[in-house]
């Protein structure tokens, strides 16, 4: 066993570092964030440079890497910029569904669109197999033949504004039950049949446009269908688990360092702040919190690249890490005093992307339910 | 269980306040949350209905109303779920200054504008260099042919845009004593070289205007001063009491706001095809918080009592300002959670609630602050 | 700040006690400990100078005090570090049954003997396989030839070895709802088929007797039905607020003995050279708990007084419950950390103090219980 | 980079849970933790398997291995008891200092009867430079010569009643000032001059007889004189944090395991505790916080074995172990309810052997002292 990151991990580290520090910038972020807009071009210059599908095959034009390169990539960005980095990286998320579920045809199509920064993608929420049913599916094929026609409402999509690729899985109706067998619809907001609905104002992510869509009877042309393996859905969940894990341990990290740099240059009481006893001890609670969570992501990631089946790891490293995110970039706010509340100095983006991370995430009790359901297993009487 | 001895008058006066709010605030709210800012009218508008500086005695045009008056309009403010009409800052947090401290005819003066909101009041302590440590701030206040000329910048000043009167705190140069240099100064908006600044862009309390304030040879006259020259830091800090205690109840206030909501949303919104309160961990979760805030607030009512009865309750109105600021925004973060994804969108209330409370550890004195007076009372 | 309103004669009740405690349990209890056992004597003794019982009536011999001589006994006990002499719940939990529920006769019978500390009582009401849910509890009482037989264990009893009567559940095999089927009988020691099991050895309470209880086709007399038959459920149910606040009651109690202890320590402890209140984090440490005790306190007050008056509080003493045994245990953790590797040893008083206190998040009801009532209550 | 134990790391986990579930007595071990005894005979056992010294190397009868596999056979050893195991490894590790210190003569000496069961070891814990001085260093030579005499009191020797060395750095004056030379004194109970106080009576841990030794006018004839390197002490202090660390996080382990147990077996109110959602959820984060701090730990020791210098790792491995035992512990009572608070049940044990764990490792506040330190580096004014 090594437990240390290897030469090429550290280059691509490096190398999204390196890309981050170049071209992702302040002012532009607070932009993105205050008006709702999405960072176009410095996704565009990420996805040239291979940071978007790192972990997919290449011979769709993916990287041909694992999850933890992935995640290692998605840190660094979030580190330096919370907003921005959580934008560029979800926009290739829908590309999971793309490899799962995709005809081969779709996956030589579109994969390399996404990889190479020509479609941006999102995710209907409602659509993921994760247990987030609290709005419940609110959109059904009701029709199982290849050419049905699709009414309905699709909330909560990610990044859905910006989106030329929405994948929805459409679970079949039959004589009027429910089957396990769907389909796959691939829309964008300009889709003939669609409306886009009225965008959320999000609390944070605010880069990546949160919208609706209305159906009206949208042609499923490209339907294949077929029955969902609980395999195929896992591994979605999890590389979903696991990008929202990377996400919130960068933004935790990002704050993490705003704040470090401000107390050692700010004084009150003729020394400086990082001079304080409890101030320190804060900070290293902050950065215990941090290295846990990072510990257990890099572990999950890796588990998911070994092809271990486990449901419980990516879940676990994404409750600890949005959890980390949230009460870190809570704290850092804190650490710079009335400046962290102002939106100039940027903590205060990095709580509310964090919160964003954690509730996009899914509902915290949904994934304790999951958590426990693989540790408790069966009860029997 | 014992809740503050409200009388049929403060009932009334709580029911008229509401109904106000109800139709000429809240109706407005997400406009001025949209704006960055409130009009001018509505200090002016809640001023003429008398909820404004209801503490001010009868001989100054007030109502001369004890301090549950106080606590009903805070409570009363945070239902409207915005930060703009900042009215506790103003009407207990600031004038008391003038009541407390100023001259008979600084009195007359100021304060019949005071309370039917002609006029609005900031307070100028904090600057860019010292934020909790007050003894480092350096605008200066110096006597030049019998005027004060006043140099210097403050900055994160409520109501920084609205105010007319702006209570400053500067020191004399020629005063070695940090403690003993301060004093505080009348100054009037549209004195030549005071300046406002831009306002200050925030997480959360957007409908609220906090600027810097810039005084550039500013000269203001000797009659300007309030109370004893000199006197500044003992005025700041015996007023810093009420100011703690009211952002206490105000982080209460919006705890249960938020916690109400929450039980009444997870009470109809559905989870696995049954209402979210079946689930015993949504059920645990809302007890807890209800249980934190019926804790907290018997200690926020024996603190208001006898903060009303005038004892020395510096220490525990510092504990009721951490401990509440720091709960109200447990409080946030688990009802966000237990909401779910519907409270990643703005359309949902109680994030607004949630970006407001966020300040309530930091003003006031930072609970860090807050923490370090506790300790010396307790002679540690 | 307000607390209990104490008059002169508590004030004396509790300086005589703290004398007596003093002379007569202080100085014995780390030989108790040892033994894991308390002498049968010292009951009659607390007993004899007017400790037990104080709220009994004087027509019962007893001097007919109000509940706040409880609180202080209580508060008093917690002091001597030790919870051997559970007094409280013998005076202020097991009495109050027969003084409740109790015939004229029974009265008469048994509590000139409980106040004067001769007769030590205890109540059985868990068993085996029916911790938390009450209603699936097994021992049987039958009617049989004019007597009541008695079939069951029942286990964690407190006052289990010592006890001279026991207030003992039982169910009517004949009766089919669970919660009609339960009454309380008085099962005094000796009887033929009752018999006392081993001491159960625990992580703390060490001094303090808990036994299983075994019987037998034990037989008593029919008259020993104490209130009215089937009643058993709404009987526990009424009594155990008295009990959840004086176990919250206790809890606080310990936590203050803990913090203070601590604070003592931390202020003569040298850290690097210096005393450890000297260390921010240290001030900090104890400023947090000092406050979370405060809060605590004013809401436990608030609690007492409304208990006294007679207003129904399950909900609030779920609360207190729930949270003051939560918070002592978090106390007893944070001290046992501040004062260090002393803290490692057996000798350092807060260790016990803290392996007893764990306990209260269970008894009387576990904490996820109280949880559960506190939801009923809000119409979760 | 691998995150997984490799078959080798593996295997000894296996061999050393074998022989903690063939061995462990759960009689014995209550009645060691009641009467204070340590359990000579498994320990014995334990040593000639190999799973004393694993770490060290094997021309002294180490076992040549890293400080994950030392990390691993703790962990295990007191996931099945906590007092057991803890008493087992404890035993050995005075000699990281004989590792670090000892005289070649005395390497070849004493640490195969170390490793080789034949001698246990105690610590004096106020010899360790651990910054846990809130006693004092009690105890110090008064005289560089070679055949100086030493009177003093040495507090809080952890199983100093049973050992048979303990190492003791005595740090030299001269002229009235302490130097940085010291020489290591290798004590016991038996020494001539020696006198064993009193027994501490500790809350947990009570298979290790902590005491005190009082020393009069003993020769130290052993004596070479050294300046410790701070490389050598930092690396008694990482393998003392690693060690306490995995004897908590096995604690830990253990405390979760009777509690799921118990909550599958038990039944209230018609069904299993464990269908409870509140319980499940609490099981899912005492899981949680077990696994972060296995992540964590690992990382630590790999990071230990792999010859980074880092002063924090193990340190945070530490704080989040120790407070992860203690917290999961006391859950695991909550759980059990009345019985978690009899000794019958364990997990009470598992509290008191986790708290004295914690106690024991440093003051809080120091070991937050040490991570901000290597956090926040040296402050510029």
């Amino acid at each position: 066993m090594t437990y240390s990151l290897d030469k090429s991990q550290k280059a691509i580290q490096k190398a999204a570092f390196e890309f981050a520090k170049g071209e992702f910038d302040g002012d532009a972020a607070r932009e993105s964030d205050q008006k709702g807009i999405f960072p176009e071009v410095t996704w565009s210059k990420a996805a040239e440079l291979g940071f978007i599908g790192i972990h997919h095959p290449e011979k769709y034009s993916g990287g041909g890497l694992g999850h933890l390169e992935h995640v290692l990539i998605a840190e660094v960005f979030t580190t330096s910029d919370s907003t921005l980095g959580a934008a560029i990286m979800l926009a290739g998320l829908a590309s999971e569904w793309i490899v799962q579920f995709g005809t081969d045809t779709q996956k030589k199509m579109l994969l390399p669109e996404i990889y190479e920064g020509r479609k941006k993608t999102g995710i209907a929420l409602d659509g993921i197999p994760l247990g987030n049913n609290d709005d419940g599916v609110s959109f059904k094929n009701e029709n199982s033949s290849d050419h049905s026609l699709i009414t309905g409402e699709l909330k909560h999509v990610i990044n859905g504004k910006d989106a030329e690729i929405v994948p929805v899985l459409c679970y079949h109706f039959e004589g009027g039950r429910l089957t396990d067998k769907c389909s796959m619809l691939l829309l964008d907001g300009k889709s003939p049949g669609i409306t886009m609905g009225k965008e959320y104002s999000l609390l944070g992510l605010r880069a990546t446009g949160m919208t609706s869509y209305f159906l009206k009877n949208v042609g499923s042309n490209h339907i294949h269908i077929f029955t969902p393996k609980d395999n195929q859905l896992l591994k979605i969940q999890s590389a979903f688990y696991l990008l929202m894990a990377a996400l919130a341990l960068g933004t935790a990290q990002g704050a993490f360092d705003r704040a470090m740099a401000h107390v050692k240059d700010r004084e009150q009481f003729g020394k400086k702040l990082a001079g304080f006893q409890v101030i320190q001890h804060k900070l290293a609670r902050m950065a215990l919190q941090i290295e846990q969570s990072r510990c257990l992501t890099y572990i999950a990631a890796n588990h998911a690249d070994s092809k271990k089946v486990d449901t419980k790891m990516p879940v676990m490293a994404n409750l600890a890490a949005t959890k980390t995110a949230v009460e870190v970039s809570y704290e850092s706010i804190q650490l710079l005093g009335g400046y962290g509340y102002t939106t100039e100095y940027d903590v205060e983006r990095c709580y509310r992307d964090a919160k964003a991370l954690q509730i996009l995430s899914g509902h915290e009790h949904e994934l304790l339910d999951q958590v426990s359901a693989g540790l408790i297993g069966r009860l029997h009487k | 269980m014992k809740t503050l001895p409200y009388t049929e008058s403060h009932l009334a006066f709580r029911s008229r306040l509401r109904q106000f709010l109800k139709s000429e605030v809240t109706p407005h709210v997400d406009q001025w949350e949209k704006d960055h800012m409130i009009p001018r009218e509505i200090w002016r508008k809640m001023g003429r209905a008398g909820f404004l500086c209801t503490s001010v005695p009868e001989e100054y045009g007030g109502l001369g109303l004890d301090f549950l008056y106080s606590v009903i309009v805070n409570q009363e403010m945070a239902r409207t779920n915005h930060a703009g009409l900042m009215a506790y800052l103003h009407s207990d947090i600031v004038v008391p200054y003038i009541l407390s401290y100023g001259l008979e005819v600084q009195k007359k003066k100021y304060l019949p504008g005071c309370i039917n909101g002609d006029i609005v009041t900031a307070v100028a302590m904090t600057e860019p260099d010292s934020g909790s440590d007050l003894a480092s701030m350096s605008t200066s206040a110096e006597e030049i042919d019998g005027q004060v000329v006043i140099n210097g910048n403050k900055t994160f000043i409520s109501n920084g845009f609205h105010c007319d009167l702006v209570i400053l705190a500067a020191k004399d140069p020629l005063v070695k004593s940090p403690h003993k240099a301060v004093s505080l100064y009348i100054v009037e908006d549209g004195t030549p070289g005071f300046k406002k600044g831009n306002l200050i862009e925030k997480m959360g309390m957007r409908s609220q205007d906090t600027a810097e304030l810039f005084f550039n040879d500013c000269r203001i006259p000797k009659d300007n001063l309030l109370g004893q020259k000199g006197a500044g830091f003992v005025q700041l800090m015996k007023k810093l009491q009420q100011e703690r205690l009211l952002v206490a109840i105000l982080a209460v206030s919006m705890a249960r706001n938020m916690l109400d909501w929450t039980v009444e949303y997870c009470r109809h919104a559905l989870q696995n095809q049954e209402p979210m309160t079946k689930s015993q961990a949504t059920r645990f979760a809302l007890v807890e918080m209800e249980t934190e805030l019926k804790v907290g607030t018997a200690f926020l009512n024996d603190l208001v009592m006898a903060h009303m009865e005038n004892e020395d309750v510096t220490a525990e109105t510092s504990m009721a300002k951490y401990w509440c600021s720091e709960k109200a925004n447990e409080v946030a973060n688990r009802c966000l959670e237990l909401v779910g994804r519907k409270s990643a969108s703005e359309d949902c209330p109680i994030v607004r609630m949630w970006r407001d409370v966020r300040i309530h550890t930091i003003f006031a004195g930072t609970n860090e602050i807050m923490k370090n007076i506790i300790a010396k009372s307790m002679k540690l």
